[in-house]
């Protein structure tokens, strides 16, 4: 009698072609990377099509909290933009009745460079002058270092304000670990969540970034593309070539990059080629992943876990994702290596 | 500036009337010379290049400035005084009404998108992309909301009625000044401090709109105190006296001459508190996060609040991102629109119960 | 239902201010007492502690006792709510209560102290402690209004017909009168003499002809300087107080002039 | 109902006996008193078991790898700028509007022009925070650059002036104008209270109105305005969610209001950090936080201190 | 400096409310003139009318004409400020200001027109002011206390002493003496005789035998009945009222009781 409108059970269950509707239920509770929020929408709404018997939440409260949380046990998943370490993991693995833990790189997303400068909508940039506008130590945007990258272009005087991300995030943490491997000496902060520079325009969130880059002119950031808007999104210099953000060429770099080393059988953290040299490829990605057990505590966990994740890499939920987030969609290849992972997952 | 000054001057009394009327500025002259500074004011910021913000803050100035002076020479210092605080107090006024028109047009502006049926008969349940609506939390906001008052207003005014009535002593003491103290908890750690405290009653999975009240509580409590504690004061003695007097007993004094008398002031004050805590996020997002359905029951599961989910809609938009723009800026829009009708509530009970006053 | 007060080696304190020191009285039942003496002798004081009014004030306090009918009012199993249910007051300022209507200040006694009645029977009250007040007349017709709204003498008249509404069995009034034209004060004076049938009166006033025509027994209270504690100097039959009184101090304030 | 003359002596309501209805009642009043101040050691108590970790912690573990002290530095400088710029603006304007409602407003529409104020109360702090980002901080930009021409000598002007206006001057204002309708709706109750008595008194001694509302109206609601700008600073001082959205913030200690680079703020700074906080980074956090709680109770502490020098006069009754 | 007021047609509400009607009336300079009539008749309402302390209740108004000396009171270009700077007046209710001492309180008015003075001059006007009130031995050794903590009387004596201080061409007092003892009473009269050779002076007064002592004139208020407004019904030399009145109420009233 309470509920929404859009909740009763009757009218809208396996309403959008799923047809057979599985009998799951009880509860399923994630928890982490609010980057895939998102693309968790799609999935939640997909997922719960597909199984209205089961109640399900995600809560974006940050991938730390997210693998905290699920270290607790107060989750089923996470969430996260990074993988465990391995500190993490030995205490996840304890969690996990002692077993094994996944890590599913099933969200990639592109980071892209964007600008605000007037006249200019094109631009291409190298790592070493990304990294030194990010310094400071490129000031206007007629500076020769820019203007080697882009010969063609008929660059303003404006002075830059570089943006950088105000909280803790895992775009930082991407982009800083890019700047960090791929710019030499002109970037010589480790990789972190947080901006290391001191000073500087910081915003909050990725919309708080965008807001901020279109209302100043000369302005200069970071932000997943597929939030650019109508910002300038610049070309990033890939080996000879410039390379743009689009979804395909970060799947490509994701498939491309060589796993962790010494992990579990189900655990495909990835190592991101940052270097990649391939045209093809966009070395600006966020890969945010599911953590999750390979064995719980209780059956119906095990069962819901293995259904959502199942639904999550299947070609539905990816196309779903990409087109309510804008992300990359996973590769055959990726998929088939999840796959063994969800069928792996039981209880015990 | 002492000589000058002493008692009004003779001189200045015109006619032959008994009292000494001093010269008066004509009933419209203020306006006029206010009007003539703000002109001046805008000559002078288009002279420095204009802007909106120049001509106000030169022409306000101005303007105060030439109805002081003006004053001042016509009708002594007293009434030039006056005229003075006049101007300041009206300014005032004034200066706070800009950001509130900004702030209710910019919510407006933004919110009247969605401000639809749709809106308030839909969770976002299987929602993705456009359409929806804010159903469950509305209703999640309403029931944690009622929950933080249920335990907020019965501590807070019984604490205040403490203050009042019977406090003595180093307790007293103690309770106005932590009271204080309390105001200053930030609504993040408030928020954490009750996230710590159910984890270690219930365990770790524990989650539950109960959660959000206490964290709500926490903020809300320290100012329904304050805000009673100062209008209990005001409540003359007399009238507990005459209560006395009567044989009523100091509880039933308190419950039905003091309260009654103060009804007013506690409805405003209990209002403020409310909304205090109905527009917060940090501390719900870390107690209660969000779900996209309907969960009516605060002591078990997740629920949705009204500022979360803006918050949500507005930092973490999909691809559609207008969509979630437009339900943010409504969530927000029914949020002021809440705290409005509670205004009104208590406006009501308090005009129904306030003393009228006479002389 | 009247009842005999006897004070002794009443001391009464305002925190550490000795205003009123060892007062020995004894208050006859079916009488008025009337209270006289200079501004600021402690004749208010002295009336509160009588109804244990002067203990709602912080710090204030007394020594000594105050016995009606054989009980210590400041015994340690005595209610002060109890004797002020019995013993009760009119201010010297008028206090009604401004979020009641006139009907409801005059039956307040009874409403807050939620006594169930019927509604003809507290019309009845109301109309007879008005009447007895002798503001029936002047508010019948806005009984429904706030008592605020009314001038400073039917605000009185109203604060007396809300202690008489209760019917205590003793009756103390603050300068009940001072704010009253002649004939409320006849009014009033009429009232009291009818009460004291029933009741025990102390009334204080300025007026000595008040306290010639109403009084059977009067008491004088004085100081001997600032800062000292007032004292009951003397306390006689009216009669011999206006006539032939035992102090120099009395007579010379009597005859100092009248009312 | 002051509490200015302690009784030296034992006070004779010792003697008193209550009626169970007063016992209850009294006690519940007084058990609300201390169920508040368990709350607060509550939230004490678990601040500092969840700081320990952190005070104890070697300095390079601590984020930022300079200790303690200077993580918490720059955001205790940052939290206490934003907040007095917001007290230093909305006490004043607090005073006027609740004047203005209460003895200048035409007097039919005084009451609705108060509502009106208190409007800016219901407004959600994530609202002001994208105002503040969007709106204002635009507008201020040139206001900015005029005060590091023209003011620039003073160090909060220092300068550079940013070129977004997302300063802690910015930051300053929006608070004041959230914690404006705390300090004036407490502060037109009341002044709206003022005895008349004593208002005609001063009126009659042939006072302007400004008189009338200094003799008899501004001590008598001293308290009040007091005890509303005491709420109103707390409410500054953990303000969460506006300023992390608007701030451009991160950067070290400094008195200069007016560049790009302010401190962040104790409370906006955990907002920011603690969802990919993790450990030892949660306990510093939490530090902060302990030390935004030991920052509140000091400025109780002078506030109490300046007001109760006057205590005798308190108006009330 | 004492002035003469003519009213002239002066009606006074209250909102919609009729309170007094067509009051006519001269008062002399350099006299005392009483106002005497049973309560809620308007006399209160009337004295504030005359000093424009009746326009600071809401929805109180006038209709008619308070000329001083020539010059309307009421007029476009009057201040109110400028009118009761120079008529004093003293409430019914003792009302010093809580918030400052005996001696700010005595010095209020001054203060407002002159901000410097020597500490020593005001000293001298403090203790003037206060002897005429008949307060200064009483208060003299705690000036510096909050006026508050006086008893009543002292509280009225206060007021008056803080009135006479800015030495008003007019003085109006609203039953200046109803809560004092007759000391005091006697000590204000003799003050009102002295000031009424330098100022005009009003008084309302329910003690008649207070009003036949000190006045020159007697204006006689009454009302027809409850909800009608009050009127003068007559106003003549004291001695004339009190020995042989013009009108029937007015013989009624006085003779129904005094004092
Ligand atoms: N609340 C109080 N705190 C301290 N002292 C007080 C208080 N009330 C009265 N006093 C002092 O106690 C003494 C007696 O005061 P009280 O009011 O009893 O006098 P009173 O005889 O009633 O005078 P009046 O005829 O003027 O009413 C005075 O010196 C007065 O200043
Ligand atoms: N503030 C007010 N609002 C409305 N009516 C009022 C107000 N004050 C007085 N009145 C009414 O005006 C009439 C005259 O009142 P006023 O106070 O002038 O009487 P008074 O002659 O001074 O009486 P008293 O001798 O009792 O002081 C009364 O009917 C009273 O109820
Ligand atoms: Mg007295
Ligand atoms: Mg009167
Ligand atoms: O996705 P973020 O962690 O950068 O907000």
């Amino acid at each position: 009698a309470c509920g929404a409108s859009n909740e009763s059970d009757d009218s809208n269950s396996g309403s959008d072609g799923g047809g057979d509707t599985q009998e799951l239920s009880g509860e399923l509770v994630g928890a982490g990377a609010s980057s895939q929020q998102a693309a968790m929408e799609a999935w939640q709404a997909g997922f719960e099509g597909e199984y209205p018997g089961v109640r399900f939440s995600y809560d974006p409260a940050g991938s730390g909290a997210g693998r905290e949380q699920f270290i607790a046990g107060s989750t089923a998943f996470a969430g996260s933009d990074a993988a465990l370490d391995d500190e993490e993991l030995a205490q996840a693995q304890e969690r996990c009745a002692g077993g094994e833990v996944f890590e599913l790189p099933n969200y990639i997303s592109p980071i892209a460079v964007i600008f605000n400068l007037e006249g200019v909508d094109e631009l291409d940039l190298s790592p070493a002058t990304i990294a030194g506008i990010f310094t400071g130590a490129i000031t206007s945007w007629d500076d020769p270092a820019i203007a080697a990258d882009n010969p063609d272009a008929t660059l303003p005087g404006t002075a830059i304000t570089p943006v950088h991300r105000a909280d803790d995030s895992g775009t930082t943490d991407n982009f800083t670990d890019y700047l960090f491997q791929a710019a030499g000496d002109v970037w010589t902060s480790e990789p972190d969540g947080e901006w290391p520079l001191p000073g500087g325009e910081a915003a909050n969130q990725t919309s708080g970034m965008v807001e901020v880059v279109g209302s100043v002119d000369g302005a200069i950031g970071y932000a997943d593309a597929s939030r650019a808007g109508d910002l300038g999104v610049a070309n990033v210099a890939v080996g000879e070539s410039f390379a743009a953000p689009t979804p395909e060429a970060a799947a490509a770099v994701v498939e491309n990059s060589p796993a962790v080393e010494g992990r579990g059988e189900y655990d495909f953290a990835i190592e991101l080629n940052r270097l990649t040299e391939s045209a093809d490829e966009y070395p600006i990605v966020l890969v945010s992943y599911h953590l999750g057990c390979i064995t719980y505590d209780d059956q119906e966990t095990a069962d819901n876990v293995a259904a959502f994740m199942g639904y999550v890499i299947s070609e539905d939920g990816q196309a779903a994702a990409a087109e309510n987030a804008g992300n990359a969609e996973i590769s055959d290849a990726l998929r088939e290596q999840a796959q063994t992972a969800v069928d792996a997952i039981t209880a015990g | 500036m002492s000589t000058d000054t002493q008692a009004a001057p003779p001189a200045a009394t015109p006619q032959e009337g008994p009292v000494r009327v001093q010269r008066k500025l004509p009933r419209y002259a203020p306006f006029g010379l206010f009007a003539g500074g703000v002109a001046v004011g805008a000559a002078l910021s288009a002279l420095t290049g204009f802007s909106v913000i120049s001509t106000v803050v030169y022409g306000v100035v101005l303007g105060t400035v030439a109805v002081y002076a003006a004053s001042r020479a016509v009708e002594g210092r007293r009434k030039a005084t006056d005229r003075l605080v006049t101007s300041l107090v009206t300014t005032a006024f004034g200066i706070a009404m800009v950001p509130l028109v900004s702030l209710v047009w910019t919510v407006l502006d933004n919110g009247l998108a969605r401000f639809d049926g749709q809106f308030f008969s839909n969770s976002m349940y299987r929602v993705v992309g456009e359409g929806g609506g804010a159903y469950h939390a509305v209703l999640g906001t309403l029931i944690i909301t009622a929950l933080a008052t249920a335990i907020s207003v019965p501590i807070g005014l019984m604490a205040a009625i403490y203050l009042v009535e019977y406090g003595t002593g180093r307790l007293k003491k103690a309770i106005t000044f932590f009271v204080d103290v309390m105001t200053g908890i930030p609504s993040i750690v408030a928020g954490l401090f009750a996230f710590a405290l159910f984890t270690l009653l219930f365990g770790n999975d524990f989650r539950a709109g109960v959660m959000g009240a206490v964290a709500l509580s926490v903020l809300m409590i320290p100012v329904v105190v304050r805000s009673c504690e100062e209008v209990l004061k005001l409540v003359p003695n007399e009238l507990r006296e005459a209560s006395y007097a009567l044989g009523v007993p100091k509880w039933r004094t308190v419950m039905k001459v003091v309260l009654p008398t103060a009804v007013a002031g506690l409805g405003t004050g209990i209002t403020l508190a409310v909304a205090r805590v109905v527009g917060e996020t940090a501390p719900l997002l870390i107690t209660v996060g969000l779900i996209t359905g309907t969960n009516l029951n605060p002591f078990d599961g997740r629920m949705a609040t009204l500022p979360v989910f803006a918050y949500y809609q507005l930092t973490q938009p999909g691809v559609n991102e207008q969509a979630f723009l437009d339900r943010a800026w409504t969530a927000a829009l029914l949020l002021i629109i809440l705290v409005m009708a509670l205004n009104v509530v208590a406006r009501l009970i308090s005009r129904f119960f306030a003393p009228t006053t006479g002389r | 239902m009247a009842k005999r007060i006897e004070v002794s080696d009443l001391n009464i304190y305002y925190g550490n201010f000795l205003a009123v020191e060892g007062v020995n009285v004894s208050i006859e039942p079916r009488s008025i007492t009337a209270l006289i003496g200079p501004s600021g002798c402690g004749k208010s004081t002295f009336l509160r502690s009588i109804n244990r009014m002067h203990e709602v004030l912080p710090g204030a306090r007394v020594e000594g006792k105050v016995v009606m009918d054989g009980q210590d009012l400041y015994g340690s199993d005595v209610d002060p709510v109890d004797v002020r249910r019995q013993i009760g007051m009119v201010f010297q300022r008028p206090n009604p209560f401004p979020t009641m209507s006139i009907y409801d200040n005059v039956i307040a006694g009874n409403r807050l102290n939620n006594k169930r009645m019927k509604r003809a029977e507290t019309d009845e009250l109301v109309e007879r402690s008005l009447r007895g007040a002798n503001l029936w007349n002047e508010v019948k017709d806005r009984l429904d209004r706030p008592g605020s709204g009314l001038s400073g003498g039917q605000q009185q008249r109203l604060c007396i017909a809300r202690a008489i509404a209760v019917e205590p069995d003793v009756l103390l009034m603050d300068e009940p009168c001072s704010a009253l034209d002649p004939i409320s004060t006849l009014a009033i004076e009429d009232l009291m003499t009818e009460l004291k049938e029933r009741f025990t009166i102390v009334i204080v006033t300025h007026n000595m002809q008040q306290a010639a025509r109403v009084s059977e027994q009067t008491g004088f209270f004085n100081l001997n300087g600032v800062g000292q504690p007032g004292r009951l100097i003397e306390f006689n039959p009216t009669e011999k107080i206006f006539s032939n009184p035992d102090e120099k101090a009395t007579e010379d304030y009597i005859s100092g002039r009248f009312g | 109902m002051t509490v200015t003359k302690a009784p030296t002596e034992p006070p004779a309501q010792q003697r008193t006996i209550r009626r169970p209805g007063d016992r209850i009642f009294a006690g519940a009043a007084r058990g609300s008193g201390i169920f508040i101040l368990l709350v607060l050691a509550g939230v004490a108590a678990f601040l500092i078991s969840e700081a320990i970790p952190a005070f104890t912690a070697s300095s390079e573990e601590i984020p930022g790898g300079e200790g303690l002290g200077d993580y918490v530095w720059p955001l205790i400088a940052g939290t206490l700028l934003g907040a007095v710029i917001a007290l230093l603006v909305a006490t004043p304007l607090a005073v006027g509007i609740a004047l203005y409602v209460t003895y200048y407003a035409p007097r039919r529409i005084a009451t609705a022009l108060g509502y009106v104020i208190d409007l800016l109360a219901a407004i959600p702090s994530v609202v002001y925070g994208f105002w503040g980002l969007a709106v204002l901080a635009k507008q201020l930009v040139p206001f900015h650059e005029w005060l590091d021409d023209t003011l620039g000598f003073i160090p909060f002007f220092a300068g550079p002036a940013s070129t977004t206006g997302r300063t802690m001057l910015t930051v300053g204002l929006v608070l004041a104008v959230m914690i404006l309708p705390i300090i004036s709706a407490i502060a037109r109750e009341v002044f709206g209270q003022a005895p008349a008595l004593h208002r005609e008194a001063a009126l009659a001694l042939g006072a302007t109105r400004w008189e009338m509302i200094r003799m008899a109206v501004l001590p008598y609601g001293k308290s009040g305005v007091i005890a509303g700008a005491m709420l109103g600073l707390g409410r500054a001082l953990g303000e969460t969610m506006a300023v992390a959205i608007i701030l451009s913030g991160g950067a070290g200690a400094t008195l200069n209001v007016i560049s790009n680079s302010s401190p962040s703020t104790i409370a906006s700074n955990i907002a920011l950090r603690f969802p990919e906080a993790t450990g030892l980074g949660v306990n510093t956090l939490i530090a902060s936080g302990l030390v935004l709680f030991v920052i509140t109770l000091a400025v109780n502490m002078l506030a109490r201190w300046v007001v109760n020098r006057r205590a005798d006069f308190s108006g009330a009754n």
